[in-house]
Order: structure tokens, then sequence, then C-alpha cells
């Protein structure tokens, strides 16, 4: 075979959903050996696509062509014996399996002989899978045990499988796989994806566009489900993606700086004072009004239960909670909430959505006042409100009577962080990971609106996805280690400290 | 405006005036799936050959509800000419059984289970209500089991589903032969709801609770007595203790008859299905008219007999024949009124 | 109907394992030292017999619908599939209603046809997509009907002796039917542990969606644990069958519940994913025990059902504990 | 675990025309399609059963099972199941007919509060101690029962005067039993109360993914006991429409009304894993189980094909029932 055949091509693929063109007409190209990024907005189409190259979906016209050759994609084994395989979007592990039954899941080979598991085989298999990706972690643990980085990792691990299973370079499949890995993960990522273009070629979607340009060849665009163009990675900067994304230049204040409002330290809209629970213990921190406070840390500093604590989810053993200097107590979810207190949880699809109900029902599943006209619902109000924020957040959706399920990661996020807006009573929000997921373009809306929020006096804190972000966002960045706050920096705009700065307080 | 009664709907026939052939039989009954009830089916059936009809066969899976749902049904039907025999759930499904029949004209016999101040006497279709009389049949059997350890020693008492008539009876006339017998103890006595897989557990918990002291088995009805014998099986008691049961299935008399059962007492199942049909069937075509029926057979225990080994060869096949269900002889086995 | 738990404190790494899976062991344990204090009769050796000769058919059972509970489907058919193994076994081993003897054949024939009636509630699952609650309520509905069938008015004694000294021998002191139950459970647990219809059945409780986006299909192995419980429901009327020495329609009357009870009490989640065939013979004992043992300290048989259910609540509850956690999903 | 996976890896074929839509818009229809499709065929196995009378008594048949289903709807419709409402009527029929002579109208009010606390009281042990609603009400059934038991004296309680009761069983105009009306009322009542009040909301999405749902500040745990107490009230009226025809009160009166009413819930189409469903389905539905339960004898079906045909028709309508647009993975 030569080697100028492509490994993949698509043509004229088009995937239409009720409302929406999610596919319309893309053509691309995955070349031998080469590692093709694909960018494009919050619902530009990029994982209908790559879903349609392992038979995930159907699409409704088009052809893909494996190696020259026009093939049917009926079923993720057909794509996978043609040796494609994917890490999708939102993590797919079987939490009460072992990583080493996940790693093989449908193609156990020599583990399973005629239905019996042979342990020893499967362990050894999966080792093999997990060595070459540097995982140390024990292939017969039940995967509900993993951090979440590890399950990404055992992901990487599984679709690596790919390489014993085909004849023929595979070609792998990676849908935003970076974005719940620290950095350190990530370098270990990359130096994978490397060491793969040797061997397959690999399609890797992220929202970080640097982190595009770092590990891709060449870069593939998608806006509106059409492809609008390519760059070769070398020598390209992430504005240049950023303008064909969405068809004009972004803005240069990404984190909105110019917005920020200066903090009046006085006010204190929170103040918590050593709070103690399962995973944390003293833990001191003040947030005023109108201001932003960031958590840094590593995988297990706990930070993700002070902040669930803070909202009533999670149990604390000792300590006191003071809202504009009155004590509360977080006994609910419930109390929070009409304390004033508002979460957005880190993972959308189990915790901050309700995948079946509509737009409109998730975004005012809070509020009563908002939609309400007394104890009855007024369809109108509700309407009409939510159809504002809609437009307000650009939250790209047919309908505000659509199955929030059905659209796109970012635009999932943009509904569950306006769940708490539309009542417009909120003192203190809790964020989670607010821009996982989301395109730069979501990414900055989301941050403005923040600076508004805080300009309008909420209180926020922030648990950031990177530590750029924290250091851009935050006016305090507090940094927690084993479930305790260990340092304390300023992050005035104007004296923002460094990544660096950071990193050696972490550690 | 509210009324009583739905509207429209057939008039049921004036009393006697029936054709033979116009004569619309039902029979129901719990299930087919036990031998008792299933020849009560059995013997609707042949009585019903006999008059040149058939029988339409009921069952509503011992469920209250849905025996009422099933009468209701019925009666929205075609009333005239209807004759029922109906075994009712238990005493609280009689009234609206006996209501509903009334206001439809159909003519309705009950066994085994009614509230004692609801009387046939009272109704106009109503025509008897026949049973046996548990506290007798209770005692009959304790006396005999008393006989049979000597009179003296321990048992144990296996009760039928609680909430039942036939249960509460019969074994207040265990407790009546008790009192008769100071020397016989009742160690204990559990639920086995007339069910013959209960009975084995429960009788197998009782004797390692007991130990040697259980020399008697007192069961509410013969399926729980041949539950009770599998257990005395698997613990190799069989023969050692003696075992004591109602409704003289052939599986117990059987047992009687060579001598791993002590007694049983005859409720004729065949006689019931065909009996209550029978009566119906000559009020409705004339050959009999309800205000004749002496009072005392409205509502009536019938005949029944204590089987023990010296008699059980009697018992071995059904002892029902045609005769019984001619109009003259219908209430030939009439033990006495209810009390 | 079911309780699931969403593990949101993902942060801390399984603390105790051991800890969460030994509440169901030790609610065993204080109850049985509970009736063994207070009667003397429950203690002795021969109760201990009867008790585990009484929780042989239930065992069976459990064993059958803890795989199907694994894969978080229910499974309300035993009733049904039991009464007609049992009348199917009670017409083909010597009978007192058929010429026939078929002795070993004619139990393998009542095993199959649970297994067939097994494989009905799966192909009503899988094919017409019917939840298991109501495909195999309908399945049991049809295997009374056709018990009633077998059963034609009356009652067919067994005579073959074999089949009745499955009830009365002993070897080492425990009554044949208790040794089958003990193999069911160790093949059991060996198909739960090393076989792929095993994993999968638990994989397929705790995420189904992820086997079918990596190209298993999960459909034949539904249809699979379906037919292997419906194999187990038909054992267990051959069982009940050995008992009661007659074949009846009611053999399993009951059975469903308490099986499900049982499998829960024992710690299987009926959201399925968690517990297994061990959980459940766990749970089986405990409520064994309990009818046993209030039976043995005398409480009256009005209050007996109440006290059971109140003490199963009760040991589910406190079992639970080690495994409460705010905003965790009880359904 | 924290990643479960929402993509339906099925997707629905790429036409979206509009017949697909028509479909989806009939599915909501099936349940009546269900309800007439069965009629016909009854009345071609007996033409005599489509008569006005046969209809109103099969009307009037249904009422308490209507009442029933429509209020556990709310428990399965919050992901829940309620086990205990036959029991709960049973007992309220004991309570009633007790109750009668001395609080006369009074009596049924009091019934129904009493009903609704006994629910509510399981609601709240199956929040607060985070016990499987399963698992609750099936030991919430044994407590009632032998409750039942003990406080009617193990018998039927006879009620000497009904004239309080007696209105329930009257027929409006002659054709609509008053009884039916209520129940169809009570149907009513509850629906519109949903879709009015933000309660539809909440219910769903606490069917739907109960972490969610408290997340969002939704109040889960009041809801679940809202839902509860109302199954319990809907048990306890349910239980005054059986004493008003019974003339009498038992303590396993209405204890055989459980599975037809959880029948008629997933017969209606309602999700048994929660969140998709309504009271007007379980309406429909409760029409389809009465009608084969008192239809298929009456027509002359013989008792063992009888449980057959029940078992087989009830999956089917089920399988035409059931909306899987909204559920991507069926347990
Ligand atoms: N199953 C579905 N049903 C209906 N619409 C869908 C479905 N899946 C995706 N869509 C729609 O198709 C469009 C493309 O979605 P897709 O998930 O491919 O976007 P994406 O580029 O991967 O976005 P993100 O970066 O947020 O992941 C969106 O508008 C989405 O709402
Ligand atoms: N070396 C091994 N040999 C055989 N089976 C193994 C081995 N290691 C793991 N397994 C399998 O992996 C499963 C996961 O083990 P783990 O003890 O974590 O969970 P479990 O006990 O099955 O689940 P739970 O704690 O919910 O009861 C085990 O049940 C077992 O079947
Ligand atoms: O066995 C019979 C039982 O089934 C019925 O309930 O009452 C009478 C008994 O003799
Ligand atoms: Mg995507
Ligand atoms: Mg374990």
């Amino acid at each position: 075979m030569s080697e100028t055949v492509p490994a993949l091509e698509v043509r004229g693929l088009v995937k239409h959903y009720p409302g929406v063109k999610a596919v319309d007409g893309v053509d691309l190209v995955v070349r031998q050996h080469e590692v093709l990024g694909l960018a494009g907005e919050n619902g530009a189409g990029k994982s209908t696509l790559l879903k349609a190259l392992v038979g995930l979906v159907s699409p409704d016209a088009g052809e893909i062509y494996v190696r020259g050759r026009a093939v049917k994609l009926r079923s993720v084994v057909d794509a996978a014996n043609h040796g494609i395989g994917m890490v999708f979007q939102e993590q797919s592990l079987v939490p009460n399996l072992t990583a080493a039954e996940n790693i093989l899941l449908g193609s156990e080979g020599g583990a399973v002989r005629r239905g019996v598991y042979r342990w020893e085989t499967m362990r050894r298999l999966a080792q093999e899978q997990l060595d070459k990706i540097g995982s140390t972690i024990d292939p017969l643990a039940r995967t509900d045990t993993l951090t979440f980085a590890d399950r990404q990792m055992v992901e990487i691990a599984k679709v690596l499988r790919i390489e014993e299973r085909s004849q023929h370079p595979p070609v792998i499949i990676l849908d935003e796989p970076t974005s719940v890995l620290e950095s350190k993960e990530i370098d270990t990522l990359f130096a994978q994806i490397r060491r793969l273009r040797e061997i397959a070629s690999v399609v890797f979607v992220s929202h970080r566009l640097d982190e595009v340009l770092d590990v891709c060849d060449r870069v593939a665009v998608l806006r509106g489900g059409r492809s609008v163009g390519e760059v070769a990675a070398a020598g390209a900067v992430p504005r240049d993606l950023h303008r064909m994304m969405i068809g004009s230049t972004g803005s240069d204040d990404h984190y909105h700086e110019n917005a920020a409002v200066p903090v009046v330290a006085e006010q204190p809209r929170l103040s918590v004072r050593g709070l103690s629970g399962t995973s944390f213990r003293d833990v001191d921190l003040d947030v005023a009004v109108g201001e932003i406070v960031a958590i840094v840390g590593v995988h297990g500093s706990g930070r993700e239960d002070v902040c669930r604590a803070l909202f009533g989810a999670e149990p604390t053993t000792a300590g006191e909670i003071r809202l504009d200097g009155k004590r509360i107590d977080l006994s609910s979810t419930r109390a929070a909430c009409a304390a004033g207190i508002g979460y957005v949880p880190a993972e959308r699809k189990v915790e901050g959505m309700v995948g079946p109900m509509s737009v409109a029902e998730n975004m005012t599943l809070t509020k009563q006042k908002a939609r309400c006209a007394g104890p009855f619902v007024a369809p109108r109000k509700q309407a009409g409100l939510v159809d504002r924020w809609i437009q307000r957040l650009s939250i790209r959706t047919p309908s505000r009577d659509t199955a929030i399920q059905r659209l796109s990661g970012g635009n999932q996020q943009k509904v569950v962080l306006a769940r708490w807006l539309v009542g417009g009573d909120i003192g203190l929000l809790l964020l989670d990971h607010p821009t996982r997921g989301l395109d730069i373009g979501a990414r900055s809306e989301v941050y403005r609106l923040m600076r508004e929020l805080a300009a309008g006096g909420v209180a926020t804190v922030l648990l950031a996805d990177s530590l750029e972000e924290a250091i851009g966002m935050a006016d305090r960045i507090l940094v927690m280690s084993d479930g305790r706050v260990v340092a304390e920096v300023a992050c005035p705009s104007g004296g923002k400290p460094s990544p660096l700065d950071l990193v050696k307080e972490m550690v | 405006g509210c009324t009583e009664e739905q509207a429209g709907g057939a008039e049921a026939a004036s009393e006697g005036a029936c054709k033979p052939s116009d004569v619309k039989l039902v029979g129901q009954v719990r299930n087919e799936s036990n031998p008792y009830e299933a020849s009560w089916l059995a013997g609707g059936d042949a009585f019903a050959k006999s008059v040149g009809l058939t029988q339409e066969r009921l069952t509503y899976a011992g469920d209250s509800t849905k025996q009422q749902e099933q009468i209701n049904q019925i009666l929205a039907r075609d009333t005239e000419c209807l004759v029922m025999n109906v075994l009712p759930n238990g005493d609280s499904d009689t009234a609206p059984i006996v209501k509903g029949a009334d206001r439809a004209g159909a003519y309705l016999v009950t066994q085994w289970n009614k509230p004692a101040d609801l009387k046939p006497a009272e109704y106009k279709t109503w025509v008897s209500h026949i049973t046996y009389d548990g506290v007798e049949s209770g005692q009959q059997i304790g006396d005999a089991l008393i006989k049979t350890i000597g009179g003296s020693g321990g048992i144990i008492a296996l009760q039928g589903v609680l909430d039942t008539a036939a249960a509460k009876d019969r074994f207040a006339g265990l407790q009546a032969s008790l009192k008769k017998n100071p020397g016989v103890q009742l160690l204990d006595q559990q639920a086995a709801n007339f069910s013959r897989a209960e009975a084995l557990t429960v009788t197998k918990t009782l004797l390692t609770k007991h130990g040697d002291k259980v020399k008697g088995i007192w069961a509410a009805n013969d399926d729980m007595a041949l539950g009770a014998l599998e257990a005395l099986q698997q613990a190799g008691l069989t023969g050692k203790v003696a075992v004591v049961g109602i409704d003289a299935v052939p599986d117990a008399v059987r047992a009687v008859q060579n001598g791993t059962m002590a007694a049983t007492v005859s409720s004729d199942g065949t006689w019931q299905g065909g009996i209550g049909l029978a009566i119906g069937f000559c009020v409705a075509t004339g050959k009999l008219a309800v205000k004749d029926i002496a009072p005392d057979n409205r509502a009536f225990f019938a005949e029944q007999f204590l089987i023990t080994k010296d008699n059980a060869a009697d018992f071995a096949a059904p002892k029902t024949n045609p005769s019984d269900f001619e109009c003259g002889n219908v209430f030939n086995r009439v033990a006495g009124p209810l009390k | 109907m079911q309780s699931e738990v969403v593990d949101t404190s993902r942060r801390h790494p399984r603390r105790g394992v051991s800890f969460r899976d030994a509440g169901p062991p030790a609610a065993l344990v204080v109850i049985f030292v509970l009736f063994a204090v207070l009667s003397p009769q429950f203690r002795s050796i021969d109760n201990v017999q009867n008790i585990m000769d009484a929780a042989a058919v239930l065992a069976v059972v459990t064993c059958g619908i803890t795989f199907v509970l694994m894969m978080g489907s229910i499974d309300l058919s035993a009733a049904g599939v039991m009464g007609a193994s049992a009348l199917t076994v009670s017409l083909l081993v010597a009978n007192n209603r058929t010429d026939n003897d078929f002795g070993l054949l004619g139990i393998a024939v009542a095993i199959v046809l649970g297994c067939a009636f097994g494989c009905l509630s799966g192909l009503a699952l899988v094919l017409l997509k019917v939840p298991s609650f109501m495909a195999t309520l309908g399945v049991s509905a049809v295997g009374l009907g056709v018990a009633t069938l077998m059963f034609a008015g009356v009652q067919p004694n067994v005579s073959d002796p074999m089949l009745k000294s499955w009830a009365i021998e002993r070897f080492l002191g425990f009554s044949y039917l208790t040794w089958i139950a003990a193999a069911c459970i160790l093949v059991g647990w060996l198909v739960q542990r090393y076989t792929r219809l095993g994993r999968y059945a638990f994989a397929i409780g705790g995420a189904e969606e992820v086997l079918l986006l990596s190209g298993v299909r999960v459909k034949p192995y539904k249809v699979a644990v379906f037919a292997l419980a419906g194999a187990f429901y038909g054992l267990g009327g051959v069982m009940v069958t050995s008992q009661l020495g007659a074949g009846l329609v009611q053999a399993g009357s009951g059975y469903d519940f308490s099986a499900i009870t049982a499998a829960v009490v024992g710690g299987t989640l009926l959201t399925g994913g968690r517990g297994g065939i061990l959980h459940s013979a766990v749970g089986v004992l405990l409520v064994m025990v309990l009818t046993n043992g209030l039976v043995q300290v005398g409480v009256s048989p009005y209050w007996q059902g109440g006290v059971e259910g109140l003490i199963v609540v009760a040991a589910v509850a406190a079992a639970v504990i080690p495994q409460r956690r705010r905003n965790q999903v009880v359904k | 675990m924290s990643t479960p996976v929402a993509t339906k890896p099925i997707d629905e074929p790429a036409t979206v025309t509009r017949d697909r839509r028509t479909a989806r818009r009939l599915t909501g229809f099936m349940p009546l399609i269900a309800l007439v499709a069965l009629m016909a065929a009854l009345t071609v196995a007996d033409p005599d059963f489509l008569t006005q009378r046969s209809l109103t008594a099969a009307l009037r048949t249904a009422a308490p099972l209507i009442v029933l289903a429509a209020g556990a709807t709310l428990v399965v419709l919050c992901g829940g199941i309620d086990l205990s409402i036959a029991a709960l009527a049973s007992l309220s029929t004991v309570f009633l007919a007790l109750w009668l002579p001395d609080l006369g109208g009074l009596a049924t009010p009091a019934v129904i509060a009493v009903a609704a606390t006994i629910g509510a009281v399981q609601g709240l042990a199956h929040v607060l101690l985070r016990l499987p609603s399963f698992i609750v009400t099936l030991g919430g059934m044994s407590i009632l029962s032998a409750v039942a038991l003990v406080v009617s004296g193990a018998g039927t309680v006879r009620v000497v005067d009904d004239s309080t009761v007696k209105w329930l069983d009257l027929y409006v105009a002659g054709y609509v039993p008053m009884s039916t009306a209520m129940a169809v009322l009570v149907v009513a009542v509850i629906a519109v109360i949903l879709r009015v009040t933000p309660l539809r909301s909440w219910i769903s999405a606490t069917g739907y993914s109960e972490s969610a749902a408290r997340l969002a500040g939704t109040p889960v745990d009041l809801v679940k006991i809202g839902a509860f107490c109302v199954s319990g009230a809907c048990a306890g009226f349910a239980a005054v429409m059986l004493v008003s025809r019974q003339f009498s009160g038992g303590p396993t009166m209405a204890d055989n009304l459980l599975l037809p009413a959880v029948a008629a819930i997933v017969v209606g189409g309602t999700a048994i894993t929660g969140g998709h469903g309504s009271v007007w389905r379980s309406l429909a539905g409760a029409l389809v189980v009465t009608l084969l339960r008192v239809g298929l004898p009456i027509v002359g079906v013989p008792s063992a094909y009888e449980q057959i045909l029940y078992g087989v028709i009830i999956v089917i309508a089920v399988a035409l029932t059931l909306d899987r647009s909204k559920i991507s993975i069926i347990k």
C-alpha cells in the first residue's frame, strides 16, 4: 500500500438531528502517521463526526474511506476491525469492573477462553497496555476506586488495544481527553501521542488551542457542522485557529481583566472558620462581596469536598460558616439554595443536569420565583426568562423545549450555569470546573459572566480548570493540599503571580 | 341524580318461570389447582350434564377483589334464570355477592363463608347457605387425635388462614376438645395458611423446638396434614407422631387407610359443587319454591363424617350419586341449622 | 424502585471494602446470637440443621435471582416457573398419575423447562423491550397457567425413591437438598467470578451503555442470565417437589419476593452492579434464621410477619449505615 | 460511580419526517389504543360483552384500582416503588369499619388521613434511613398486614350502618358509577396539581436523576415523602370504596390488588425506573388490567388458559405502550 493513501477519509458526511444540522457535509482527511487536530466551537459537530467514524452515529449521507476503501461502519466492533478506536468525550468505563477488564472489554483475547476468565493473563495483558502509557495503577483495582485522571489513563490504555487488534496502522481518536487531566498527566499523554504517530494516526480534539497546536501536525476546523479549513500546526498561533472557528477575531482580553472590580475587603460575604469534614480539616476561608477566590490543589487536596460542604452536599464535623455575618447551618442543599448559594458541579452529566428534561426546565429547576406566580408555574414568564438567558449566554439549542441531553457539552454547561442566574438573587457562587469542556468563546463568555456577577456583588469560589485560569480570574488564590489550606497568594489585577509561584506552594 | 342501581338491563324472571334449557349455571371457586376445589367444579359439571346444561366455571385465584369483579360482571349480563353456586373467599365477601344477586334476581347458593348476622331467609333469591360445622369437625379430629396418642402428651396445631371462619371455628373445636382432656397439652400453634408447603417448614421447626414432646399434630385441613406428614418423614418420625386433618381429600383418605394419618373429616367437594347448582336449578325451574323451603334449610350444616382407619375404605371413592341432586333430595344431607 | 449509589466521593479512594461488605454478615451473627441466647432449642444442632434444610430451596432460587439483580433487572417469575417445573417433574418421575419413570431425565427436563421460561423473560426484555419487572410477571402467569393445565385436577404424588430421598437422606448431618443448594452456591460463585457471563452480568448492572460503546453485544448475555436464573428456579421447583412429595402448582408461591428480600438483605443492590452470590447466601441465612427464630422464641403467629418485616428493614438499615453519604442516591 | 455516558449508542434513523413526529405523538395514545383493541377482542370473543351494563360494571370494578395505581404512580415517577399500597388499603378497610359506628361521616377523612400519615412515615424512613423504597415498603407491607390482623381480631369487621360511605356505591344518572367518577376526579386533581405547579418538574428531575435534582436545590426529600404520602392517601381512599361495596372491612381485603396496580402503572407506559409517565396513563392502564381480569373468564376462557393469556397480553400491552424515546436503556 502506498504511503500517500490517507489512513482515513471522510467525504460529504451529513448528520442531521431534529432541528440541528450537527454535521453538514464535512470532508476530512487523516493521513498516515500524523496527528490531526480537530477544532471548533461547542456544538460545531466534532463529537458527532467522530462518532460516525466509530459506527456509533449512522450518517445521513457521505462516505468514509479507510486506507482508500469505502466502508460502512455499523458498530464499534466494525470500526475496531477496521482499526479505528476512540476515547469518548464522556468517560466510558464500567465502574464496578477491574481496570484490567475495562481495558480488555470487548476484546479479551487470550484472557477469556470459551467464556472462562484467566485472571492472570488478563492482568498481564492489561499491564502491558498500562505500561505503554507509564501508568502505575494496579490492573486489578476496581475502576471506581481510581481517581478521575487514572480512569482517563485507563481509557487511553483501552483504546491502545487497537494496536494489537489490527494488522494495519490504526486510527486512534481522542475526543477531549485532556479536559480532566492535570499538566503532568497531559505531558504523559502527549508523549504517548507522539509515540503513537510512529505506528498510527491520531485525531485529537481539545478546546485548549495551545495544546492542539503543540501536539498536532495539522488542525482541521469545523464551524456549524461544516469544514471551514485547515492549518499546519507549525507556526500557527491559537488566534489563527480561533478566528477560523468563530469567523471573526476574539477578544485579546481572555479573562476580561479590565472588567474586574476592586474588592472591598471589609465586606465579607462568606466567612468560614475551622471547617472540617471527611477529607479536609480546619479550613478557613473568606470571600468578600464581589471577590473571586480560586482554590488550587492537586487531586485529593479536598478542595472539591470543601466546595460541596459549602453547598450542604457533604457532611462536616466541625466549623462555622457565616454568610454576610450571619451564621448559617448548611445541613442540606435546600438550605444552601435558600441562603443564596449556587453550585455548579464538575460532573455535569450526572450531577449538573437532568438529561431527558428540557433546557427550560433545567434552567428553572431551582428558582421558583423566576418561573412561578405564587405556587403556580407561569409558563409565559418562564418562557420569556429562559429565552432571555438562552440569548444572553448564546446557548445553541433548537428551542427551550429541547431535552438538554441533545445539546453539546458546552451548551449544557451554560444552561447549568444559567440556572443560578435566572433568579437574580445569588450571593455566593461555588464553581467546580465551570469551563470544563467549553470552547474558547464559551469560556470567555463564562469569564465575562463571572466578572459581571462579581461586579454585581456576587462572591465566587472557583475551582479552576487550570492554573492559568485560576490566576486569570481570581483576586486571591488559596492552595490546598491534603485537606488543609497551606498557602494564600494574592492575585490582584496587575500583580498576578506566575504559575510557577503557585506550583511551588503546591508541593 | 344518583341511584342505587345502574340503569338499563334485564329484568329477572319471576320465580320458577324458567324453562330448564334457559337456565344458566355458574360455579365459582378459588382455583383449579387444588384437589378439593377441582372436585367441586367437577361435581358442578356432572350436575349440569345431568340436566343437559353446561356449567360456566369461574376461578378467582383466592383473590377477593377478583371474585367480586367477576360477580359484578356476571350480574351485569342477562340475569334472567341465572343460578350461581359460589364459594366466597372469606366472610367479608359474602355480603356484596348476596346483595348483588338479590338486586339482579339471580338465584344464589353460597358455601363455607358468611358472617353470622347475614341470613338467607332475609333475601328473596339467596336460596341457601351450606357449610360444615367447623367447631364440630375441629373437635372430632381433636378427639380422634387425643384418643390415638392415648389421652396424654403434647400436641401441636397448624392453623389455617387466620382471618377465615373455617380456621377459627376449627381451632375453637380443638380447644373444646382439649378442655375435656386436661392430660393433653397444646405445645404450640402456628399458622400455615392451609398450605402444604408452609405446613412442612413450620412443622419441621416445631419438631426441633419441642422435640420428643410432640405426640400429635392437629391440622386445620388435609393439605397441611400432608405437609406435616412429609416433615415427619424427613425427621424420621413417620408413624411415631399422630396426624389429623379435615377435608378427606383422596391422598388423606389413603393415608388414613394405611395408618399414616389418624383421622380426617369428610367435606365432600363433588357434592358441594353439584348441590348448590341443583338447589338453584330446582328453584329457577319452579320445582321448588323458596317460600316452601324450611327455614332450617336456608342455612345449614351439611352432614360430615369422621373418617378413621375403620371406615376409610367407604370414603375412598366420592359418595356422591345423581339422585342426591333430585329436587326432592337436595336437602338430604342437612345435619342441622346454622348455629 | 431501585437503589443506586452514585459515588460522588471519587476523591476518597474506596475506604474499607471489608467494612462495607461486613454489614449483612454482622447482622446475621447478631441475630443468631440473640436468638441463641433467648431460646435453648434454637441453638440446638437439630435446629441448625433444620434452618439449613429450610434454607435450601430459597438459596437456590436466590442464586438465580442474584444474577438478574446484578444486571439491574428484576425477576418476579420464580413462582410461575417453579410451579411449572414442579408439575413437570412430578409427572415425569415415578408418580401416581402417569406411567412415566424417567428419574434423572425427568428432573433434567424440568430444569430445562425453567431455563426456557427464563429465556422467554429475557427475550421479552431484549426484543420487545418490555421492562423485566413486567416481562417476568407475565412469564410467571404463563408458568402458573401451564402448571394448572398439567395439574388437571388430580394431585400428582411422587413415588420416585431418588427424588424423595433428596429431602430425607442426610450426608454429614445435612439433607441432600442442602448439599444441592451448597453446590449451586459454589457453581454460582464460580460463574460470577470466572466466566464472561457472570462478569458481564455484573458489568451490565454497572454501566450497560459502556458495554455497548465497547462493542459488546449485551442482548445475548441478558437472555442468558435470565435463562440461567430460570434453570435455578426449575431446580428449585424440583426441590420443593422432593420436599412435599407431590407436584403443587403453588410450589413457588412467595419465593419471588423472599428471594429478592434475601438478596437485598445480603447487600445486592436493586440497581445492579453490586453484590453477588456470597452476599445472597448470607441474606438467605439471615432471612431463614429470622423466620425460624421467631417461631422458636414463641412470637405470636399474628405478629410474626410484622416482626420479620421490621427486622429485615432494620437489618438493611444497619447494613447500609457504613455506606451512607450525603447526596447518595437511593431509590 | 461518576461517569455514566448519556450517548444513545443507536440513534434514530436519519429521516426526520412528519411520520416520525406523528409516531411519537401516537405513543402518548398507546394506552388508549391498547384499551380499545382489548375491548374489541373481548367483544369478538363474546358479543354480549359490549353492553352498556357490562361496561358500567367494568368501570365500577376498576375504580379502586385506578385510585391505588394513581397514587403509586407518583412514587414510581420519583424512581421508587410502593409495595405497601395494597396492605395499607386492607388495613384502612379495617380501620374504617371499626370507626364508622363512632365517627360516622368523619371516619372517611380520618381513615384517609391515617393512611396518608402511614405513607409519609414510610417515605420518611426511605429518605432518612437511606433504604431502598422496595425494602421499606416490603417491610411496611408485612408490618401493616400484621397490624390489620391484630386490630381486626383476624376477621371480617362488618359495617352495619353504611349510610356515610354508601354514596360511593351509587350511580350518577344511572350510568356512571360514583366510585369511578371519584377515581377519575382523583386522577384529574393529581394531574392538574402536577401540571400547574413546579411539582411535575421536581418529581421528574428526582426520578430521572436524583443527584442532579438535589444539587439543583430541588426539595428531593420532601418530594419523595410527599409522593409516599399521596400514595398512602390514595390507598386509604381506595379502601373507602372497597368498604362501600363490601359492607365490611377485612385484614386481607385489598392485598391482591398490589400486582394489578403495579401492572396498571407499567401498562400505562410509565417508566418503572422513574421520571417519565403520568397518572392519566395509569388510569388507562388500570382499565386495561381490569378488562383482562374480568373479561377473560367472563368470555369463557378456562382458568389455566386465562392465566397464560393474561401473561402474554400484559407483556404485549407494555411493549406497545412504553415510550422508549425517553429511556435509552431498559432494565
Ligand atoms: N443525539 C443527539 N440528538 C440531537 N442532537 C444532537 C445529538 N447529539 C448531538 N446533537 C447536536 O449536534 C450538534 C453537534 O454536537 P457535537 O456533540 O458533535 O458537538 P461538539 O463539536 O462535539 O461540541 P463540544 O465541543 O461541546 O463537545 C449540537 O448542536 C448538538 O446539540
Ligand atoms: N486475582 C483474581 N482472581 C480472580 N478474580 C479476581 C481477581 N482479582 C479480581 N477479581 C475479580 O474482580 C472483582 C472485583 O474485586 P473487588 O473485591 O474489588 O469487588 P467485589 O468484591 O466483586 O465487589 P463488591 O465489593 O461490590 O462486593 C472480584 O469480584 C473478582 O471477581
Ligand atoms: O381446605 C379448605 C380451604 O382451602 C378453605 O379455605 O376452607 C376450607 C378448607 O377445608
Ligand atoms: Mg464533543
Ligand atoms: Mg466484595
